[in-house]
């Protein structure tokens, strides 16, 4: 779960990192007064992806007057598909030096792994590779003084500024392991005068850890439709073709895909129904794919966790229950799926036995 | 032979009592696997297919003595003390079938593993299996005969498929190793590659990967410089659109890495033909064993 | 350093492990009213060492006129050779069992090792090893539920007491990391109904760290002598003899009392001046002995970290300071011997090459 | 041949800019230890009897390449760090003359050098050295010169003792190891013992040691089963009143364990003939080699 700028800097404050004076508008009149109290400074529209200011989500704010008018822009905008619906008030920051910090969990090395700049900024991903320092992070004893030490050399703080780099770096490690943080990251972490700020904050709440941080203000980036999908535990992401598709298992799932497209058929989503999904899973993955209209419905089970049983039984119950009027091509093989066969044959749908004639027969309908 | 476990491995299931336990302790002794305990706290004294149940893998060692190899059916909240009681208890390969591991916890869990000298088999993986010898998964018994092919997979369903293909075409398999789909597993493809390049009945190998991530791009590294047998490899997601999650959190394409072209490219540099399609492994292999 | 059982409880009672109800008393009139407030009670005479239930220090208070004469008996006793200044007024606990829970460094495993035994109470020293569990603890992990699993099996404990001592277990195992302690005792840990409490509180928290808990009181067990040198960073111990000795090392000092021992000659006390002890701090260490009024004085300094001349140099300035008018045997070899020994000769010492011929001289002058 | 370090020993200095860093260089110097470099934070560039000083251990790294042994002269608080940092740079050998350090810190640093396969010496240590080869400690220079008897010892000056009365009998040493004298330390008798019978040049074995713990017993049952070289002790404690403090932690007797007739008769049962003077053990060894 990604978390807002503003939300990421309130969990910074919290863990004692410094941030600029802020003040959350969701008005422009919230703005005005918000501006009024703050005096010069930046506006900053909220929404969930970089680029923002190449976009033109942040203003400037010299001139009292122009706020009110600057908050209206900002929040008629639309930044990288997101609307924006919330500013963030921020005092304007001396910026001496831009840094670049961040925290996320390295897949090769299984660890955490520390990523940080003397060149931070907007253009972060140019800076050439000697300019970046990285350090993979032994969980059993974590960011210790002597790696900050060392971060610090590489990057050539010295003095306060590299006391107060170790500080923020020790306790924004501290809150990446407490709130199970995928990703921490500040950009830039500016260096004003003698004192070190968090002037961006990006955070990504691994969403697998959210049963123990029940506390936290759900933030939501899916559509009605996937979000739908994934309250009820599956992935799903909208494409747009017309073969609604449902397979057991991610990979399974794109090769379904795959296949479809060798055969010329044109998938209307990815969706996986999971490892080990029951009957009523699988029942309300099945509406969900009904609920979107499409041309014909593509079923790809090979179960293994899955029951090919339980899937059938799901199916059945559902074309009793709503009836499906599109034409569904089914494939089932694996665990249990002798009775699963049965189960179809019952409600008069034959089940293919590759995914090849499956797919092949599902493109050739939708193109009826 | 076989890669990881075999017919003398001692397996137990942890969360042996609840549904999947259960369903998949009986299927793993349809296939024959050696299991002599499970575990389910507070559930001691309990038998499920004639399996005893203990309260802890320290009581069932006292009974049955060492554990060569673990299963976890464990929900995912606990799974983390579930894997340390495994590690602990001088487990050499345990394998985490459970899917949503908060990916801090998968961290710790792989740290202490590395500083015990345990292999984990996922999370989020159907397991491994050695045919005819020793399944720890989930994966359907039927397919899975004796032969010449290693296989090794990121995602399972789709290990099926091609297993199965493989066995319609008249291949068998020595080991199937599920990596799993989380982004911190506990092996990657070359762990794997170095042993099936030690198994004497492994002919050939079978990567099973998808878009994301590195993993690929490193084993072809370690394929042209160190593999003598032959590797050929599907990948999944040709097709998929960039940038968009696809289920495993493993499967986000970031900063143009991961790529399926980017993938497909370093594998045929490093002479291992890709298909692109699941059902065109077993062509491939044709004229290699 | 040991706490008081009632600091013990305070901690406990701070990481949430469950105490009796219970009240401070420094004087008879104050354990009137603790008991006055908490009704049929215990009364617990605070002392640092064990046994005290043995040697009547524990006294059980049901009728409330009791309660002065016995706070009177208890505040005049000594136990193990401590006075007793506090009482600990405590609700009387239904005791269904007593059980015993520990934390302590391992030194063989260098690790922390849990030790936990259903059998409980006064005699545990002679409960049989097959009662009593004991699990090693690797640091990395710290106390996990499935090790607490494990000790609840072994103790027998179902239901919500295992759940009740398995919170108190993990509260433990933080509180004897956080506290940096050495030990963490509960004996007895008392099962009451459904409810576990613990009865009593040994804790020992390292004095190395106290560095890093300046908020903790101080407690001291040693005599007035005995801390004098502590403040100093010695270590010295009281003994009955007539020969100041001092050394530098803890082995070489206890090697230097063997020897006079063996050569007649009765040490007075162990001290040693430790590894690396500066001009300054050994004249303290001289001026403490000094004060004990010994027969005969002999030093045995063996340089390593400690210079030979920064010792002479102490032994010089003293002499002239404050004057030394009883004999002193002096031994001096290692690290600036030369430059030492020809301070030593300024101020008209000779010191000896060997410990056998410093140890012998030192009886011999002992016995005159 | 020497056990733990050697000529060829690439040694860095911890805290070489304090008093006794500066101090003990220069005698390590003088002795003709290979000390590559030296750290002290925020101290780069300077120069300690014409060692370079670094900021950090991966500076150092940089410029004068792998580091074998690192010696600390860091105040307590900080000695933890200072020791990860060591560790973590993959130093082999960690001497840590340190006293004072917490015990929990000294738990962790434990942990963390087993999980990389570190040696640590100490903490509150004089060191260790192989006669004419290298020196990382404190002892001082002039009783050290090659033979043919290993030492390992609990307590510094006490070992210093045994060593000038070694020399001065004409017995020279192969390597001297100081185990510190703290409750937690890196080596317990037998990881010594154990080197010193693979090493070739040690002909004989004296162990220092004192009451308290269960060191001497344990080292007893190690030595009866697979030691071939004659070892000889001395103890230092006979005559401790029971129960008192003698400085260092590890010196408590507890619970009737660790006294010093305890102690004697294990090792004389493990055919160790035990001093109870330390002047005694150079007529011990006399016959002996």
């Amino acid at each position: 779960m990604k978390l807002y700028e503003f939300m990421g800097k309130e969990m910074f404050a919290k863990f004692g990192i410094p941030v600029p004076k802020g003040i959350v508008a969701r008005t422009p009149a919230e703005a005005v007064a918000a501006v009024k109290e703050i005096g010069s400074c930046v506006m900053k529209s909220q929404v969930l992806t970089g680029k923002r200011g190449k976009a033109g989500g942040i203003s400037f704010i010299d001139d009292f007057n122009q706020a009110a008018a600057e908050a209206e822009k900002l929040l008629q905008m639309e930044i990288g598909g997101y609307k924006v619906e919330t500013l963030l008030v921020e005092e304007k920051l001396q910026i001496d030096q831009e840094l670049y910090l961040s925290i996320t969990v390295d897949r090769a090395s299984k660890s955490p792994v520390l990523l940080a700049s003397s060149q931070g900024g907007m253009d972060i991903e140019e800076v050439p590779e000697e300019f970046i320092v990285k350090k993979i992070i032994d969980v059993f004893i974590g960011v210790q003084p002597f790696i900050a030490r060392d971060v610090c050399r590489r990057m050539g703080l010295t003095g306060s500024v590299a006391k107060s780099f170790t500080d923020i770096l020790l306790k924004l490690y501290k809150m990446f392991c407490e709130m199970d943080a995928e990703l921490v990251e500040i950009n830039p972490l500016v260096i004003s005068g003698d004192k070190v700020i968090a002037a961006d904050a990006k955070v990504t709440i691994d969403d697998d850890s959210l049963f123990r941080h029940k506390d936290l203000p759900g933030v939501e980036e899916r559509t009605a439709l996937e979000k739908k999908a994934y309250d009820l535990g599956l992935a799903y992401v909208q494409l747009d073709g017309d073969i609604a598709v449902m397979a057991n298992g991610a990979g399974m799932a794109m090769a379904t895909l795959d296949t479809l497209n060798y055969y010329g058929g044109k998938p209307a989503n990815f969706l996986d129904a999971g490892g080990g999904a029951g009957v009523e899973q699988t029942a309300r993955a099945l509406e969900l794919l009904l609920e979107t209209n499409p041309k014909v419905i593509m079923i790809n089970i090979f179960g293994g966790i899955t029951r090919c049983d339980d899937v059938a039984s799901a199916f059945a119950n559902v074309k009793k229950s709503k009836g499906i009027t599109v034409p569904v091509v089914f494939r089932l093989v694996g665990t249990n799926e002798e009775a699963g066969r049965k189960i179809l044959e019952e409600v008069g749908v034959h089940a293919y036995r590759t995914m090849q004639e499956t797919a092949k027969k599902a493109a050739e309908l939708s193109e009826q | 032979m076989a890669i990881f476990i075999n017919e003398t491995t001692k397996v137990l299931v942890q969360g042996i009592t609840g549904n999947q336990g259960s369903f998949h302790t009986k299927q793993m002794l349809s296939y024959g696997t050696n299991i002599v305990a499970g575990v389910s706290p507070g559930k001691a004294g309990r038998e499920v297919e004639g399996i005893t149940v203990f309260d802890t893998i320290e009581a069932a060692k006292e009974k049955v003595g060492a554990i060569d190899a673990s299963i976890l059916f464990v929900p995912a909240p606990f799974a983390k003390d579930g894997a340390f009681e495994s590690i602990s208890a001088g487990v050499k390969v345990v394998v985490l079938i459970t899917e949503g591991i908060p990916l801090q916890d998968a961290v710790s869990i792989m740290s202490y593993a590395r500083s015990k000298g345990t292999t984990v088999v996922g999370p989020n993986t159907f397991g491994i299996i050695s045919s005819g010898k020793c399944k720890i998964g989930i994966m359907p018994n039927q397919i899975y005969v004796p032969g010449p092919v290693g296989v090794v997979a990121r995602s399972g369903t789709l290990s099926y498929e091609i297993v199965a293909n493989l066995k319609e075409a008249g291949y068998g398999t020595t080991t199937v190793v599920g990596m799993g789909g989380d982004r911190v597993v506990g092996l990657n493809f070359i762990d794997v590659l170095k042993e099936f390049e030690k198994d004497e009945e492994t002919k050939l190998v079978v990567m099973v990967g998808e878009i994301g991530g590195a993993a690929e791009e490193e084993a072809a590294e370690f394929i042209k410089e160190k593999m003598t047998k032959p590797v050929v490899a599907y990948l999944a997601g040709k097709s998929a659109p960039p940038g968009k999650r696809m289920g495993h959190a493993g499967a986000i394409i970031e900063r143009g890495k991961g790529t399926f072209e980017g993938k497909v490219k370093a594998l045929e540099a490093a002479g291992v033909p890709v298909a692109a399609l699941p059902f065109e492994i077993v062509s491939l292999i044709k004229d290699k064993i």
